[in-house]
């Protein structure tokens, strides 16, 4: 691997779910790539198929069309061994820490069972400082207090922790973090953004952070992509997304969000009214039309492309068709 | 921010010690039922000891009431009542406790297996589960133990084989609900095997409704077992509370105001039937904790 | 018993009494008999009644009932062995007994008002021949033709000498030609069934099958009930209460202690008595080593205390037996030279002794070992609804056991059971014998070769595989003559090989309860009077012809 | 969609019961004649056994395959055969006979317990906390632990013998005429018996309702109601009971096999000329015929029961036909 190539990248993706009659196109010619190290964000509403991407990126899904490709290899179709040795590089982080820790089990079997069978066999002393580092990584002091506890005996903030931990137990090259920090206290958040952060800083760990929240994406990731109905319809530095949003969907995530200036006050005029499109139904054209304030002719019959708006940043939009950047891919 | 998904976590405290108090040891319900049990089983285990004479033994005069040499009397055949009573507890117990397990077994097998594996496996297991749910199970009991005459085990057997339906099809749902929970995900991602994922994710977090499943299915082979045994399809040679309930039948016990023989073995089955089903409505009330509340207003 | 308890039997009880209180005033005395009143009976417990009256149907569920329909042309005591005459009013033997000379009594009429000839007998039997299925008693394999000779003559010709034929033959019902000539014997229910019967069927339900009486009955004045209600029954229990509470008047079911049960409701009223006929026999497989040495036979038989099986397992209706297969109600066959010979004893050290001198010796675990060394083990088979073989089954067991006969039981379905015992795949069980007039018809089927089969096959009788040319040759003998004298001594001879051989050990004389209340109804034969059978089993009509109502 | 898929199922375990139905008299050992003769006593004459084999057509030899299909195409033109233990009765006659009379016992039984269990359990839940309403369902799930043929046996004994309030076999008197007479006669006899199967079958039905229930009442809608001022006897009959009475109606279609099972004890008891009675003979005298048809038209029975409750249970719950 060099270091120029990324860790991973989704090319072109295609997801869609049947029940029934019922065709659901969850994810149109997604695109993204993470680089080892880096901290990617994510953002959209819920329904946008974030959370799709991040199962095809862990490959509890396959893709239907595209390729999911890992450190240079093709992994879209990979099975058995292989899928598990793949899987050990990705670990997820969920959203609801009450959910994710198994009721039955204290925080020592939890972070055990985690460990790849060649730490178990490194004599139970290294075993246990292995348990007691993998819990001081993640600011859980001391470790001793914690290791035989049950999930209900910890806080909501404590038990992200011990599911981070046992995330870190495998050693994984990209942690992938469906809004870790949504269901806890607002009180909480910030240290746990912040232990993600320390954790890239010193272990080279790279994330993809998902979220619906503008504000704590622009916190810790140093790139910003912005998905809207199964594509994402503008990237960029983080700071250049949330200073200087291009898409008219970005524009509006932004004026809607809280400004951090002025704490918990926010724009009351600006709201994105309309809810997103039915991804079982056809959609022609943008599929961001229907709650457009800015929407035009071509809006309605063709699906604008990516194209450069700025250093670094792009966007999916017509109102920028007409410079005809290169079309790249996010 | 604009969600208030917010969780108020009731025990913020972290510098909790003890492991959960066990709720069962605090309902007045389930220990009555645990200590019913307990007794019966103990019955059943020291039976050799504290029967007085061979159950089987046609030796005395037949037909008496209860006295200080046959606490409960003796038979039309000449047999002496309590000590029947007492060593058919074991078999009785055993039939209860074996085709229970073995029916909640295949339960298990099929409803975890119909859950985790989803697809046609799931298709073809629950069209079996509803098959088996839906032919009625006591006749199909009678007509296969009246084909097959069969010994104890092959009794635990037909019992087993016609009773798992109601268990696999409700492990089968919690299977389902379980498969998607975050831990199981993250136990599949950590490239855990099918088997550790089922024996160390989901297994244990089903461990209530299996065990509620084991008690409706021994009180279900309790029930079963003294019908066939009452309808003389059983092994009528072996000391059982049904077959004692059969002979006595058949010498019109309670006709011949014979009740010393007759009441005792059903008050036996009532007993360690009410005892599994008291078992069973105090493990419904702890784990669902809305039973428990009472009303608010 | 509470009156309103049941609305289905006040109907007729309350029916009796207001025509008692219209004839006669409260303190009248016993009338004679004459025509009028009811009678309710169940013979056994056979479950809901199927619209079945047709005589040739196998299986026993409307037997009781059939048989007080159609009649047969000779009755034969159960118990006794005497006949009466019935449908035929006498018989003779010519051509060195293959001639069969049948004449029928006159006057007899179906209740469609034909009269009853010989066309019908001849009609009745020419078509077991060509029904093999209902020919049960496969009186074909003897009869070479039937022909009448005139309407009251019928003469039966077969093909050897065979004295059991005319009991076998006379128990036949017999059926109207005109109505039965284009009917399949085999398949026809016969839902209105026409006989000579001193009954006729008035109504049919699955619950209650009701038979009024036959004006026309040949027997003149006869019978004097004027209904007859069969209610079904599914438990000895449900009769039993029905007894105790007066609704059932007759019946026959075995109840473990009737004395309690009925007898004390009412003691001056409801009477018990039993009928004998048949055995329970101890098969034992004459080709299993070491079940086929004698001594060990005679050991087995020594071992068993008769007198424990009749008390526990059958209440004390059933004795104990003798050795020689003579039931106590057939003595008069017997002669006085055999009853030392025939009598059985109990006496388990005598059995040891015996098993000692033929070499057989207590192992180390103290059981027996056969001269060979191997251990003495036996397998008893008995049926799991027969419980009173189970618990004899039982018994018995011990009792090997405490000679040292190592026994294991398999209790299985009635018909597994009875396929192990007829083909001969058992080592020892109990069960019935065949039984007739006199013991002849017990110890001929059970010793003579001619009633056993190939291991494997189903035997009629001969179950345990007997074979002694001595007891073929005695049968002939006996088949050849028609002379008592030579009965007598052909039995004499045949108990004596019973006796001493024990190819079956005799255990029970099989005696079965009657139970009959005399609170309405009279005319019961008595232990004064025993004037036939009490039975109310299979076509009970020489007793339901003479019963009356009390008022 | 949903009913021709679960019509199909439907039609799948009815060939799954056929078949088992066929296969199963294969497995025993022993024969209807073997049972016939063994009844007589040795009461039969020396013919019988052949003469039976010949009546009852047993002794033909054909493959496996062979009866299959003659069996599959008798049922098909609806023949049945004819019964061993009522020979030469058809079968289809001794279920004619005896199966309206268990419809009768059995949907009279499980009606009342099915409407009284459901009510006590709306009163447990409800009112809970109560004494009485905490006693009930403990009360009834002990019953439901019963052998019910022992306390069958206790009420024919006390009821019908002892003090002789009611009757102690059938179904219906001796000679009662008149449309008012038999109505009577015929419910005054199945007192009894549907007692028997009312109490013990009872307990289920309240406990699974009031628990329903109270998960029920703590959803947001209710409490919702709640709020609104809405008087309580309203909430529980117009929002919770409906909507805990759903869950209820499978279980009740689920209960029918039980329950028709079950009833085959209650009728052995009390001698009630009904289908489960018919099986209990046909069982006890080797009749595959008979037994064979009583299996099918049970499992035929408890298919349409099911079926018909599919039907309702699409109506009143738009969401499982789109499942």
């Amino acid at each position: 691997m060099t270091p120029t190539e990324p860790l991973i990248q989704m090319v072109d993706v295609d997801k869609t779910f049947r029940q029934g009659h019922r065709v659901t196109r969850v994810l149109r010619g997604m695109n993204l790539s993470i680089n080892p190290g880096e901290i990617v964000a994510l953002v959209g509403e819920s329904g946008s198929g974030k959370s799709t991407v991040a199962q095809t990126l862990v490959r509890l899904y396959e893709p239907d069309h595209g390729q999911l490709v890992y450190a240079g290899s093709d992994v879209s179709h990979i099975r058995g061994g292989e899928l598990k040795e793949f899987r050990r590089h990705i670990q997820m982080l969920f959203q609801d820490p009450f959910a994710s820790l198994n009721p039955t089990q204290t925080v020592r079997t939890i972070l055990l069972r985690s460990f790849p069978k060649e730490s178990k066999t490194s004599g139970q002393k290294a075993l246990e400082q292995h348990l007691r580092d993998t819990l001081a990584e993640v600011d859980l002091s001391p470790p001793d207090n914690f290791l035989s506890k049950y999930p209900h005996e910890l806080s909501g903030g404590q038990r992200q922790r011990v599911a981070f931990a046992r995330a870190l137990g495998v050693r994984p090259q990209l942690m992938i973090a469906d809004e870790p920090v949504s269901m806890l206290d607002v009180s909480l958040r910030l240290g746990l953004l912040n232990l993600m952060q320390e954790l890239n800083h010193s272990q080279g760990l790279a994330y993809l952070y998902i979220t619906h929240d503008l504000a704590s994406a622009r916190y810790v990731a140093s790139r910003i992509l912005v998905m809207y109905a199964g594509q994402v319809v503008e990237s960029g530095s983080a700071d250049a997304v949330v200073n200087r949003p291009q898409h008219p969907y970005t524009q509006l995530l932004v004026a809607a969000a809280p400004d951090p200036e002025q704490r918990g006050k926010r724009d009351e005029s600006v709201t994105i009214n309309g809810e997103p499109p039915d991804l079982s139904q056809e959609i022609r054209g943008c599929p961001f039309q229907f709650r457009c304030p800015l929407v035009f002719d071509p809006c309605l019959t063709v699906n604008p492309a990516m194209v450069e708006v700025g250093e670094n940043q792009w966007a999916r939009c017509h109102l920028f068709d007409q410079r005809q950047k290169t079309v790249v891919r996010g | 921010m604009q969600e208030a998904s917010v969780v108020h976590d009731p025990t913020s405290s972290p510098v909790k010690t003890s492991k959960p108090r066990n709720p069962l040891w605090h309902n007045t319900k389930a220990l009555i039922g645990l200590g019913m049990i307990a007794l019966f089983i103990l019955v059943a285990i020291i039976g050799p000891w504290i029967e007085r004479y061979a159950p089987n033994a046609e030796i005395f005069i037949p037909g008496q009431g209860p006295s200080s040499a046959h606490w409960l009397g003796t038979t039309a055949l000449g047999q002496d009542v309590w000590s029947q009573l007492v060593v058919g507890t074991r078999v009785s117990l055993l039939v209860s406790f074996l085709a229970g397990i073995v029916a909640t077994f295949i339960a298990v097998l099929v409803g975890i297996a119909s859950g985790y594996a989803g697809g046609w496996i799931d298709n073809i297991l629950s069209i079996l589960t509803n098959i088996f749910l839906v032919i009625p199970s006591l006749p199909l009991v009678i007509i296969l133990s009246a084909y097959l005459h069969l010994g104890n085990w092959g009794i635990i057997f037909v019992i087993a084989i016609t009773s798992w339906a109601w268990g696999a099809r409700s492990l089968r749902s919690q299977a389902l609900t379980l498969v998607q929970r975050d831990y199981v995900v993250h136990a599949k991602l950590a490239g855990q095997a099918w088997w550790q994922v089922i024996f160390g994710e989901i297994l244990p977090n089903m461990a209530s409704l299996v065990v509620s499943g084991l008690l409706f299915a021994m009180i279900n082979a309790l029930l079963t077992e003294a019908g066939l045994d009452f309808l003389g399809l059983g092994n009528i040679n072996a000391v059982s509370w049904g077959t004692m309930l059969y002979w006595a039948q058949n010498s019109e016990a309670l006709i011949n105001g014979m009740w010393w023989w007759f009441v005792p073995p059903g008050v036996a089955i009532a007993a360690f039937g009410a005892a599994l089903s008291l078992l069973n409505f105090s493990l419904d009330e702890i784990t669902n904790p809305r039973l428990r509340q009472r009303k608010v207003r | 018993m509470s009156k309103n308890r049941s609305w289905m039997w006040a109907v007729p009880a309350a029916s009796a009494l207001f025509l008692a209180a219209m004839g006669s005033g409260a303190f009248a005395a016993p009338v004679g008999p004459h025509v009028g009143g009811s009678i309710s009976i169940v013979a056994s417990p056979h479950g809901p009644w199927a619209d079945v009256f047709n005589p040739f149907a196998p299986g026993e569920t409307q037997d009781d009932i059939v048989g007080d329909i159609y009649e047969p042309l000779v009755e034969w005591n159960g118990s006794t062995g005497a006949h009466k005459a019935w449908l035929a009013q006498s018989w003779a033997w010519s051509n060195s007994n293959k001639v069969l000379t049948l004449h029928l009594r006159h006057g007899v009429k179906f209740t469609n008002g034909q009269l009853f000839t010989s066309a019908d007998v001849v009609f009745t039997l020419d078509m077991m021949k060509k029904y093999p299925a209902i020919d049960t008693s496969a009186l074909w394999s003897y009869m070479t033709s039937v022909k009448a000779e005139g309407p009251y003559t019928v003469k039966i010709t077969i093909n050897k000498p065979d004295a059991t034929f005319l009991y076998y033959l006379t128990g036949t019902y017999m059926v109207p030609a005109s109505l039965w000539k284009n009917k399949n014997p085999v398949l026809w229910t016969d839902p209105n069934p026409v006989g000579t019967g001193p009954y006729q069927l008035k109504s049919f339900s699955p619950q209650n099958i009701i038979l009024k009486r036959n004006p026309h009955y040949w027997q003149k004045g006869k019978p004097y009930l004027q209904t007859v209600y069969y209610p079904s029954a599914t438990s000895n229990g449900s009769v039993i209460l029905g007894l105790a509470d007066g609704s059932i008047q007759w019946s026959s079911i075995y109840s473990p202690d009737l004395r309690n049960s009925f007898v004390s409701k009412d003691p001056s009223t409801n009477h018990t008595d039993v009928s004998s006929g048949g055995y329970d026999w101890l098969y034992v497989n004459l080709h299993q080593y070491p079940l086929n040495l004698l001594p060990v036979r005679r050991a087995i038989s020594d071992a068993i205390n008769r007198k424990a099986l009749s008390v526990i397992s059958e209440s004390g209706y059933s004795t104990p037996s003798r050795l020689d297969g003579i039931d106590a109600a057939q003595s008069s066959w017997s002669t006085p030279a055999l009853n030392k010979k025939a009598a059985a004893v109990y006496n388990p050290k005598l059995a040891e002794s015996i098993l000692a001198k033929a070499g057989f010796k207590r192992g180390p675990n103290g059981m027996l070992l056969t001269p060979k060394g191997k251990p003495f083990t036996v397998n008893l088979v008995t049926a799991s609804s027969f419980t009173d073989f189970v618990s004899m089954t039982s018994q018995i067991s011990s009792m090997l056991h405490a000679i040292g006969i190592n026994t294991n039981i398999t209790v299985t379905s009635v018909s597994n059971y009875s396929n192990k015992m007829e083909d001969g795949s058992f080592s020892m069980g109990v069960m019935w014998g065949a039984s007739g007039p006199n013991p002849f018809y017990t110890l001929n089927p059970l010793m003579n070769t001619e009633y056993s089969a190939a291991l494997g096959q189903p035997a009629p009788d001969n179950i345990e595989r007997y074979s002694n040319p001595r007891v073929q040759q005695l049968a002939n003998e006996y088949d050849a003559s028609t002379s008592v004298a030579v009965h007598k001594s052909v039995i004499d001879q045949m108990a004596n090989i019973m006796a001493t051989q024990l190819p079956i050990i005799g255990l029970l004389n099989r005696n079965s309860p009657n139970e009959y209340s005399s609170a309405t109804i009279a005319g019961w034969p008595t232990a004064s009077n025993p004037y036939w059978d009490n039975s109310a089993d299979v076509g009970p009509i020489v007793v339901l012809t003479q019963l009356y109502a009390k008022k | 969609m949903f009913l021709v898929k679960r019509a199909s199922f439907y039609l799948l375990t009815f060939w799954a019961a056929i078949t088992l139905n066929f296969f199963l008299p294969h497995l025993m050992p022993g024969s209807a004649v073997g049972a016939v003769m063994a009844r007589a006593h040795g009461e039969m004459g020396p013919g019988a056994l052949h003469a039976l084999e010949l009546a009852f057509g047993v002794n033909v030899h054909q493959t496996l395959l062979q009866q299959y299909g003659i069996y599959l195409s008798h049922l098909a033109h609806g023949n049945l055969g004819i019964s061993f233990t009522y020979f030469p009765e058809p079968v289809s006659q001794v279920i004619a006979s005896t199966l309206p009379w268990t419809l009768f016992l059995i949907g009279l039984a499980t009606i009342i317990s099915f409407v009284v269990g459901n009510l006590l359990g709306i009163y447990a839940a409800w009112r809970r906390g109560r004494p009485l309403a905490s006693v009930l369902p403990i009360a009834f799930t002990v019953m439901a632990a019963m052998p019910y043929f022992w306390v069958a046996l206790i009420f024919l004994y006390v009821f019908g013998f002892l003090t002789g309030w009611f009757p102690i076999t059938h179904s219906i008197g001796t000679e009662v005429t008149g449309i008012f007479h038999r109505f009577g006669s015929i419910m005054y006899h199945a007192t009894l018996p549907a007692l028997t199967i009312v109490i013990t079958s009872m307990g289920g039905w309240m406990v699974g309702m009031r628990n329903n229930l109270v998960s029920v009442l703590s959803e947001d809608y209710v409490i919702l109601a709640e709020m609104k001022g809405l008087p309580e006897r309203e909430i529980v009959a117009n929002y919770a009971a409906r909507n805990a009475l759903l869950p209820a109606i499978t279980g009740f279609a689920m209960s029918l096999g039980f329950v028709v099972g079950g009833a085959l004890l209650t009728e052995i008891v009390f001698s009630y000329p009904g289908i489960g009675y018919a099986l209990y003979q046909a069982v006890t005298n080797q009749d595959y015929p008979l037994m064979q048809a009583i299996f099918l038209i049970i499992v035929t029975a408890v298919l349409i029961a099911n079926f018909l409750v599919d039907l309702l249970y699409s109506r009143l719950d738009p969401r499982v036909s789109n499942d």
